[in-house]
């Protein structure tokens, strides 16, 4: 960062300067404008979705008969139980007693794992039973739109595992950080829930 | 290089004159107004002149291909030939993003800074310009074999939207560098929306397999969801990075310091 | 080490040169194949085996060697980096657009290959090769362009008392620059001047880059005992 | 683990996994026939982003949040159903 002598000399303002700087401010807000901008693109998926339902209604109905119900709310529960022992990390984390935050960041990551493989068995029943990308407009957007979202799972188990380096190490322990990786997978189960409705559930 | 640095004038081109002349960061500056000038250049040849944007029908039949390679033949080779003669703007884009990582605060700086660049440049090749070859080659004989016309229509669009691993690691490795990097180059929050960017990239992967519906090339969801965002995106990155050029320090230099203190009228001239 | 071998990567670079010059003789037209030829016509070009012959030795030679004038270039990027604005990202926008226009080169080189290849082929295919070989030699201007904007910028800017490049090469890489604008249009028609085989778009071009590669050697050679010294940029 | 019931989150998340037993329920119902119902539909989505909403102010903690988060987040809770529900009616 330019030292103050150096900004002076470059012909910034001081109101410039407070400009540039006031980024530093910030960092707790950081992860929000991302979510907030995530949430609506996904709302954007999900209209279009919901469009191509409205003019496809039977193939998509015939098509949703490749879903299993079990699966479908079998993860749902996995995404469930992992963002109460997320939360309860964070509650204590706030407690000062990084021992459970641990702990319960660890299992929150183990529910994660257990959605990813109950995801990708899921996935592959459904391609041997000859339910593949290319079948219909619905297996599309239920391929495409599952696939996205486990992508985010897989960046939130790597927000994760970086926040419990941070809360083993004493140095770096750093709330912030906390609450922004704990808003993130907040987000993928929060989405997950309207994709389980929106997938399985609509008729 | 004599005498005291004069004031800075009020004139818009003798400022510009001004500051090529005396700015410490004159090629920075000089770098990052070749980005707003290059996207722009870029959007009025795709989406005016050439019509490749937005992308015509994937499911067009032999004659509607022909039709609309002859429609539009002199005014795609003339756009592309408008983006050829400014591409290296956009490098120049790539190389001050890569320079400006080397700048920050996280280990192994240069390597991550010399990959951006590498990934990033790569990727412009079959990126953008594989498609303004096809494209005007395409064009130039719209009465050649319609099935090789079609095999040019394909392969402008699969090369333009699937040159995806180049622009992933490099807005990946851009991604990375801006949360780790200590010193707060660009804004943490910026960092966080770079991860649409290269997701970006794995969005738009089923347009190299279906031919309709939202997930081809020219579908609601593979392309006009994905170019929005893209463009708000690029907008808000435009201001990230006269930011950090504002707040970077000038390339270290051995006269630096002098010139600096002669700036701010600390020191005399030197003698040559 | 012999001193005389200091300075061995600029010294290959007229070999190199000259070995492109033999390499382009080779090629069995001395101007571009004409853009109106009709696709029996490029067939029966690349199907007279005397032409193919050529084709492949010049291509082959071009081949093995279109990359060899890295050296000049990377020495020119080595003497950016001690210009006093030239090491921050100009000198990375130079090695980039280098590397581009020698990629593009290679694409082309392929193309004639791959055309001269199969010479019983449909002779649309082996005229849509043909015509990609000659647009990817012909439009891709855009990367010297690029190469003569920056070194151009970074030479205009080099404030200090003592120029690692005298200002004559900032005007000759602009008026460089500005030569090789119009091959970019080389697609837009198939006669007249700007037709690939045009004056405009073939011999100004081919030409400039000739006096170019000269004249950049002769900067890059006056300069060579500054690479000596430490860079400006760390 | 005494901080799994400590605040109101024990209660949400068995809130939220009653009311997704509930959608399931509801879905189910219907399943042999798997005919097209615009009740059901309805049903499920706003069930869903009263599910949504709930996970935004007790997990995420966005009550606590700025006021420009809060009321995007809730444009957000009103304006999904209401344009799902449209694309489904047109």
């Amino acid at each position: 960062m330019a030292s103050p002598d150096i900004a002076a000399s470059l012909g910034l303002t001081a109101q410039e300067i407070d400009k540039a700087e006031r980024h530093e401010a910030n960092l707790v807000d950081g992860i929000w404008i991302f979510i907030v901008g995530d949430l609506f693109i996904f709302a954007s998926y999900f209209v279009t979705y919901a469009l191509w339902r409205n003019w496809e209604h039977g193939i998509f109905l015939a098509a949703q008969q490749h879903l299993s119900l079990g699966f479908g709310l079998f993860n749902t529960m996995a995404l469930l139980v992992s963002s109460w022992t997320l939360a309860a990390a964070l509650k204590a984390m706030r407690a000062g007693d990084f021992d459970a935050a641990g702990w319960l960041t660890l299992a929150t990551m183990g529910f994660g794992l257990v959605f990813v493989v109950s995801k990708i068995t899921e996935w592959s029943v459904e391609v041997s039973h000859g339910f593949v990308f290319t079948s219909n407009m619905f297996s599309q957007f239920y391929f495409w739109t599952t696939g996205v979202h486990i992508l985010h799972v897989f960046f939130g188990l790597l927000a994760l595992f970086r926040l419990y380096l941070e809360v083993k190490d004493p140095a770096c322990r750093n709330l912030a950080t906390a609450e922004s990786a704990a808003a993130f997978w907040h987000m993928v189960d929060l989405l997950w829930l309207v994709i389980f409705a929106l997938m399985y559930l609509m008729r | 290089m004599t005498g005291a640095v004069p004031p800075i004038p009020s004139g818009w081109f003798a400022k510009m004159a001004w500051h090529l002349r005396h700015n410490p960061k004159a090629d920075l500056w000089v770098a990052w107004f070749s980005i707003p000038i290059a996207y722009n250049i870029m959007g009025i040849v795709y989406f005016t002149i050439t019509h490749m944007m937005p992308p015509p029908d994937a499911t067009k039949n032999h004659a509607q291909i022909v039709e609309f390679f002859t429609k539009f033949g002199f005014e795609i080779r003339l756009g592309f030939g408008i983006m050829l003669v400014s591409l290296a703007f956009l490098v120049w884009a790539n190389d001050l993003i890569g320079w400006l990582i080397m700048k920050m605060d996280i280990p192994h700086v240069k390597a991550w800074g010399y990959a951006y660049m590498i990934a990033m440049c790569g990727g412009g090749f079959t990126g953008a310009y594989m498609s303004a070859f096809t494209m005007s080659v395409a064009s130039m004989r719209p009465d050649r074999d319609p099935a090789m016309l079609e095999v040019l229509y394909d392969l402008t669009y699969i090369s333009f939207d699937g040159t995806m691993g180049f622009f992933l690691f490099g807005s990946l490795i851009w991604t990375y560098t801006i949360l780790a990097d200590k010193s707060r180059l660009f804004p943490k929050w910026f960092g966080y929306t770079c991860i649409w960017n290269f997701t970006t990239e794995f969005l738009v992967s089923p347009a190299v397999i279906v031919h309709s519906g939202p997930f081809s090339w020219n579908g609601t969801i593979a392309f006009w969801i994905d170019t929005v965002v893209y463009i708000l995106w690029q907008i808000v990155y435009v201001f990230m990075l006269y930011y950090a050029v504002k707040r970077v320090d000038p390339p270290q230099d051995r006269f630096r310091l002098k010139r600096i203190a002669r700036l701010t009228g600390q020191l005399t001239p030197h003698p040559a | 080490m012999p001193k005389s071998l200091n300075h061995t990567l600029l010294l290959s670079v007229p070999i190199i040169g000259m070995i492109w010059i033999a390499a382009f003789l080779v090629f069995p037209t001395y101007t571009p194949m004409s853009p109106t030829m009709t696709a029996a016509d490029v067939a029966a070009f690349y199907g007279n085996p005397a032409n193919a012959t050529r084709v492949q030795f010049s291509m082959i030679v071009f081949n093995w060697f279109e990359i060899g004038m890295v050296g000049l270039y990377a020495t020119i990027a080595m003497q950016m980096q001690r210009m006093s604005h030239g090491g921050g990202p100009l000198a990375w926008v130079y090695m980039a657009v280098t590397l581009g226009g020698a990629c593009m080169f290679a694409a082309a080189n392929l193309f004639w290959i791959v055309a001269a290849y199969r010479p019983d082929r449909a002779p649309e295919a082996i005229q849509l090769l043909s015509d990609m070989g000659w647009v990817c030699f012909t439009v891709p201007t855009g990367f010297l362009i690029g190469q003569a904007v920056t070194l151009a910028f970074a030479v205009f800017l080099d404030d200090r008392g003592d120029p690692v490049f005298g200002r004559w090469v900032g005007y000759l890489n602009v008026v460089a620059a500005i030569a090789w604008i119009p091959a970019a249009f080389g697609a837009l028609y198939t006669t007249g001047p700007l037709a690939w085989d045009g004056w405009i778009t073939f011999h100004l071009r081919i030409w400039t880059f000739a006096i170019y590669n000269i004249a950049m050697f002769i900067a890059a050679w006056n300069a060579r005992h500054r690479l000596d010294k430490p860079s400006v940029a760390e | 683990m005494q901080y799994l019931f400590k605040g109101r989150i024990a209660l949400v998340w068995l809130g939220l996994t009653i009311v997704t037993l509930i959608s399931w329920q509801i879905s189910y119902v219907g399943r042999a026939g798997l005919s097209p119902d615009l009740t059901v539909s309805m049903a499920v989505i706003v069930i869903a982003v009263i599910k949504a909403r709930f996970v935004l102010r007790e997990f995420m903690e966005v009550g606590h949040a700025s006021r420009w988060l809060r009321v995007l987040s809730d444009v957000w809770v009103v304006g999904l159903p209401a344009a799902i529900l449209g694309a489904l009616w047109i």
